[in-house]
């Protein structure tokens, strides 16, 4: 059990006894950690999603919050909105470039949020790889939807 | 530094602080109190169950006092590593009113003990038998960052040179007694034991700022991994932690800063 | 078989909770808002008779939380930005904990009006 | 049961135990028994430093180092041990540096040294800075040091494996070793390592006093079970009380402390070492420094309500002084006693610390088993090894030197020994003694209990054979001990179970605590004179016409399987230096 090899276990004559203790009576984490020879990925992308989440969120914080003023506080609040108002707002290209950015760095910072989630809490692999085929299934549709919303807003519509 | 030459008159009575007048005095007042431990004998029983102790002691004693008195005095059968009683070993983190702590670091009169102690062990880690937990894992990521000095080219006949304030960049870390009160105080460790753990990068980075060694690149490149550093969620729980008072969060955020100024 | 207790962790624990809760629910909610938005390609009619339920009250309650979790998700986040990139970060950031919470207090505190007036008009005249 | 078969054998992973590994891992397939994780070991207690005379900081050399080891040893250092020792520190702080260890440096970028006890320019002029250390965790680097460096040279580690048993075989009329008993915690299993080398370095047996610097695990482990297939144990008498441990807890306060300027004060304030020690004042050696306390202590001049103990006072040490070379001891003030040492003197009493006896060796770490014959095959560094470079009293610093230069030195020599030699047959049913032993226990359904024997052993043995002894208290203390032996017979233990049985593992070392104990008194209370850690007051002057010999003490078991102690002297090598009264 405590025994630590760091070479392969040349051992000589091991009469390896039945083990004595029923390892099924263990309160066992939900996965050990296992011995990781050589297993290195050799990519950053846990470091670059690491540093997305940072920056997507510094500027998330001038956008969201810009938003959510104009959207909720700022003359009526909920109340003034309608299909005129978000009419009157695309007609800009700055607030088309706003919504569209904002759109995209919040569903790429929260879906990269959700999949460290995932992980963490996702015991098996399978669980994980489907609820993560899931996610950026959602993800991806979102943001097409969205995109395409946004530049194919037509104000004429009926 | 110099040390200073003290050939002072004798101080007739030293003034006496009540902190010393406390620790002197040798009254002791006993107070009755419960230890709650969570046992585990998969020999006996396939479930862990609480039970509940009742002693008298002085309140300055350890955690660590009570539960050897509880193991001399009520039942044998109570399972533990001890070793040091004085905190440098590492071999009682325990799970103490629902922090991790060393047994022997901690006083009675600091765990509130007119409530019932509670005492588990530490989490994330198989638990073998009662306050027992495997610690392979630990260890094998402790392994896993390459904790030795890696260096290059001859070496030299006398010491290596390293300034002071070389030594002090690293000094910090090359405290831990690998405890493991850090690692099974991490939620992301708990939630799968993939995570290296703040110990495992407590360890990488007491050499990877280390101005002797060479090696820093490869063991960045381990902490780079999936389960590495990145995994960490600054929750602090390691730095509370942490027994010898080391800066655990802190020097994980030194890991991940070098990763990325590494890069760009 | 008796289960463990809770880790009692401290600031740096809860407060990660407390991000983690809200990041997930501001994503669920982003979802179900592009989608709602995406009814502007419908139709007006579609669109605003959507809209019209967030005037609701209780829709409305809702949307107040949800600032509420934004807004203490985007002031926390700023913290473990500062926690990862200040060299003093680790440092002082329990500190920063209790900064964010107050000014999160006196954020939500200044919106209370704004947002729920509706509600508030609707109910107390 | 299983076997397991390797060419060379550690017990323990102390700093003797892994300084020895990475020289025989490197030569020899190698396998290190530790009943702890080797990083639990107490070499990683050990605070103020390692001695070796460097000249980094003034003036220095190993010829000076040697005399000052024999003349704290009070002569009864083996003297070209004690010159290997003191020439060959230079090279082990080296290694260690080399190895990583993070040494607090001098401004020049060198390794700073420090004061230390007993430690002299020039035969005993004045103190010098010899002590290497890295702040007060000195020990604990050189454990984490040398552990780093198993990790990286591929030690194979069986961590939790209690060794009870040494297995020896006659060879042509040679008694040569054959290999060790272990047992298994996690699993309760018996494992037999076949091994043509053995090297012991399980540490020591402190814990059969009540105050001590020592940890629960160090029950001599190593000592009992060589003793008790036949092999002598030299100098057990001499056991060292450390001035400075924390009043009644024993925790240990460096003497680095007093290096960095700490002084000893009685009740009045007075710095007492100036009446014992005029020139090294409180740093004296340390039973000098250990009697000056308890003298002042019985002439009334102790501190507190029970006038018991004495203060060292770091008050006038600068805090960041304080925080930067001690910074360990002051925290277990303020964690153990909940005071504050940059403002309070912090109360102390002398603590059982480092037992300078046990399993002789000769200087490549063979094994002695009478004055001069090698036992083949078996080797032992560190606590439990008696070289003897400590003499009757071990200088401060110079035991983590011990371990890193004798350890080395064993695991060569257990390495090249292995390389040549053929394997012993193993005897028939190799475990049998442990299992028979362990079955005892565990099957044993006395009423006495343990703890209580164990906590009567100590209260003994603190009363009795401690600082200051004499031909009662010895005589006292032989009796006790024979008592609880026969009690020990009737205990009982509650755990019956196999996994981590710690309750049997306890009962075990209660039974080796029991034997060293015995071992202690009977040689103390025939060494009629007083020298070093073995003080008589009965004899308060030293002998060396009578006593200039190291004792060895030997198991006889008699036709009816009654045990006694045979004690026999062996002459200890004098080189240079004639013994002469010795004052700090
Ligand atoms: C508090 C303290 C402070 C000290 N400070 C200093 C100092 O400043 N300078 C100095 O020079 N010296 C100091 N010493 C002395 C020195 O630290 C020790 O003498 C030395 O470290 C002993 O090392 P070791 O390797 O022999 O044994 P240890 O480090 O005690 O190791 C013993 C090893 O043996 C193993 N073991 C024991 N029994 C068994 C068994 N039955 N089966 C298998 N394995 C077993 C243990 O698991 C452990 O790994 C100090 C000692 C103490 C207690
Ligand atoms: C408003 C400005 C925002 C800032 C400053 C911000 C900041 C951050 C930061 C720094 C993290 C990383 C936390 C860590 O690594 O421990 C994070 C995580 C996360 N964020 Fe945001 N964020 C913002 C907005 C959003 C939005 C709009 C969403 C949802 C779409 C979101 C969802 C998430 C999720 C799900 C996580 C993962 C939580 C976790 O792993 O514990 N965030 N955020
Ligand atoms: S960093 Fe601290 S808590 Fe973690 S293992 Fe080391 S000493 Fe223990
Ligand atoms: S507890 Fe875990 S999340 Fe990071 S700050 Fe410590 S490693
Ligand atoms: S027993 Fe050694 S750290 Fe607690």
């Amino acid at each position: 059990m405590a025994i630590e090899t760091t070479g392969s276990v040349s051992g000589v004559e091991l009469t390896n006894a039945a083990p004595t203790d029923p390892s099924a009576f263990l309160i066992e984490p939900p996965r050990a950690r296992t011995k990781r020879t050589g297993r290195k990925s050799r990519t950053n992308f846990e470091m670059l999603a690491w540093l997305f989440m940072r920056l997507s969120g510094v500027v998330l914080v001038f956008l969201v919050l810009g938003h959510l003023i104009i959207q909720l506080v700022l003359d009526g609040g909920v109340t003034k909105i309608s299909f005129a108002f978000v009419a009157g707002r695309w007609a800009s290209p700055f607030w088309q470039g706003w919504d569209l950015l904002m759109l995209w760095l919040a569903m790429l910072h929260g879906a990269n949020g959700m999949r460290t989630v995932i992980n963490d809490y996702a015991e098996r692999d399978t669980t994980r790889f489907w609820l993560k085929v899931l996610l950026v299934t959602a993800t991806v549709f979102t943001v097409l939807l969205g995109t395409l919303v946004i530049f194919t807003f037509d104000p004429n519509i009926s | 530094m110099s040390t200073p030459t003290i050939e002072d008159a004798p101080q007739a009575g030293n003034p006496h602080s009540a902190g010393l007048d406390a620790a002197e005095s040798g009254k002791v007042e006993l107070i009755t109190i419960t230890v709650r431990i969570r046992r585990f004998n998969p020999e006996e029983h396939p479930d862990a169950v609480w039970v509940d102790y009742q002693l008298t002691v002085d309140p300055k004693i350890r955690v660590l006092d009570a539960i050897n008195t509880i193991k001399w005095e009520q039942d044998g059968t109570l399972t533990y590593r001890r070793s040091c009683a004085h905190g440098v070993c590492g071999s009682d983190a325990m799970r103490i009113n629902g922090k991790n702590r060393l047994a022997c670091k901690t006083l009675i009169k600091d765990v509130s003990p007119e409530k019932p102690i509670t005492i588990e062990p530490i989490k994330g880690l198989t638990v073998l038998k009662d306050l027992v937990v495997d610690m392979d894992p630990f260890f094998q990521a402790y392994r896993d960052v390459m904790p030795f000095l890696i260096t290059t080219g001859n070496e030299p006949t006398r010491e290596r040179i390293q300034s002071e304030e070389d030594v002090q960049r690293f000094e910090d870390t090359t405290k831990c007694i690998l405890c493991a009160a850090c690692t099974t105080s991490c939620p992301v460790f708990w939630n799968d034991g993939q995570y290296f753990g703040p110990a495992a990068i407590v360890n990488a980075h007491r050499f990877i700022f280390d101005s002797r060694d060479e090696g820093a690149e490869q063991r960045l490149e381990i902490l780079n991994d999936r389960d590495g550093v990145w995994r960490c969620r600054t929750t602090f729980n390691c730095t509370d932690a942490c027994p010898r008072g080391i800066e655990v969060t802190k020097a994980i955020q030194e890991v991940k800063r070098a990763l990325v100024t590494r890069r760009f | 078989m008796p289960a463990g207790t809770l880790y009692r962790g401290r600031e740096g624990m809860w407060s990660w909770v407390a991000h983690r809760v809200t990041g997930v629910l501001i994503f669920f909610f982003l979802f179900a808002h592009v989608l709602d938005t995406a009814l502007v390609r419908v139709s007006p009619e579609a669109y605003n008779s959507t809209i019209a339920t967030y005037k609701t009250w209780p829709v409305n309650l809702m949307e107040y939380g949800l600032t509420a979790a934004i807004l203490f998700h985007a002031l926390n986040g700023l913290r473990v930005i500062a926690v990862d990139f200040w060299a003093k970060g680790p440092k002082y950031q329990r500190q920063m904990l209790w900064t964010v919470v107050t000014v999160w207090v006196v954020l939500m505190a200044g919106a209370f009006y704004p947002i729920l007036q509706e509600t508030l008009r609707n109910w107390f005249g | 049961m299983q076997v397991h078969k390797y060419d060379t054998v550690i017990v323990g992973a102390g700093g003797a135990g892994m300084r020895a590994a990475i020289e025989s891992t490197k030569r020899s397939r190698t396998a290190v028994l530790t009943k702890l994780y080797p990083t639990r070991s107490h070499t990683g207690a050990a605070q103020g430093g390692m001695a070796a005379a460097l000249a980094n900081v003034e003036e220095d050399n190993w010829e000076w180092h040697t005399f000052d080891t024999v003349k704290g040893g009070d002569y009864l250092v083996d003297q070209d041990a004690a010159e290997i020792l003191a020439k060959e520190a230079i090279d082990a702080v080296l290694d260690l540096e080399k190895m990583g260890l993070p040494f607090n440096r001098t401004p020049e970028g060198r390794i700073d040294q420090r004061r230390f006890g007993g430690h002299t320019r020039d035969h005993g002029k004045a103190a010098v800075r010899r002590s290497c250390y890295a702040a007060d965790r000195t020990g604990h680097m050189i454990l984490q040091t040398l552990y780093q460096n198993c990790v990286k040279e591929g030690v194979e580690f069986f961590n939790e494996f209690y060794v009870l048993d040494l297995l020896m075989a006659d060879v042509d009329g040679v008694k040569r070793t054959a290999g060790v008993v272990a047992y298994e915690l996690a699993t309760g299993e018996i494992h037999v390592f076949q091994a043509k080398a053995v090297i012991f370095a399980s540490g020591g047996n402190g814990k059969f006093f009540k105050v001590t610097s020592n940890a629960h695990t160090l029950t001599g482990d190593g000592q009992a079970a060589a003793f008790r297939r036949g092999l002598p144990l030299e100098d057990m008498e001499f056991f060292q009380f450390h001035p400075t441990g924390i009043w009644r807890m024993g925790i240990l306060l460096t003497e680095g402390a007093r290096g960095e300027g700490g002084i000893l004060r009685n009740k009045d304030g007075e710095r007492f070492m100036e009446k014992y020690a005029p020139v090294m004042k409180d740093l004296a050696s340390r039973d000098v420094v250990s009697r000056a306390i308890y003298t002042e202590i019985r002439e009334g001049r102790g501190c507190g309500l029970d006038g018991d103990h004495v203060y060292l006072d770091l008050t006038h040490l600068p805090p960041e002084q304080l925080d930067a070379k001690l910074p360990d001891i002051t925290e277990f003030a303020r964690t153990y006693l909940g005071i504050e040492p940059y403002t309070d003197p912090i109360p102390i009493q002398p603590t059982a610390h480092y037992a300078m006896g046990g399993i002789p060796t000769n200087v490549q770490g063979e094994v002695l088993m009478d004055n001069d014959t090698v036992v083949p095959g078996l080797y032992a560094a560190g606590e439990v090894a008696c070289v003897s470079v400590h003499g009757a009293n071990r200088l401060g610093t110079n035991s983590l030197l011990d371990i890193n230069v004798f350890g080395r030195r064993a695991g060569i020599a257990a390495a090249e020994y292995a390389a040549t030699a053929d394997y012993v047959e193993l005897p028939e049913n190799p475990e049998s003694q442990v299992v028979e032993q362990l079955e005892r226990i565990r099957n044993g359904n006395g009423s006495e209990r343990v703890s209580d024997i164990r906590s009567e052993l100590q209260q003994s043995m603190d009363t009795n054979s401690m600082v200051y002894r004499t031909e009662a208290t010895l005589k006292q203390a032989v009796a006790d001990i024979a008592a609880l032996k026969e009690r020990y017979k009737h205990i009982s233990v509650m755990d019956k179970g196999k996994r981590f049985n710690t309750d049997l593992l306890e009962a075990v070392e209660l039974g080796n605590l029991l034997d060293l104990a015995e071992v202690t008194a009977v040689s103390g209370l025939a060494r009629k004179e007083s020298r070093g850690g073995h003080f008589r007051e009965d004899y308060p002057t030293r002998d060396d016409v009578n006593f200039m010999q190291h004792t060895m003490a030997y198991r006889e078991v008699d036709a009816d399987g009654n045990t006694s102690i045979r004690l026999d002297y062996k002459p200890v090598v004098v080189t240079r230096y004639q013994p002469m009264e010795r004052k700090y």
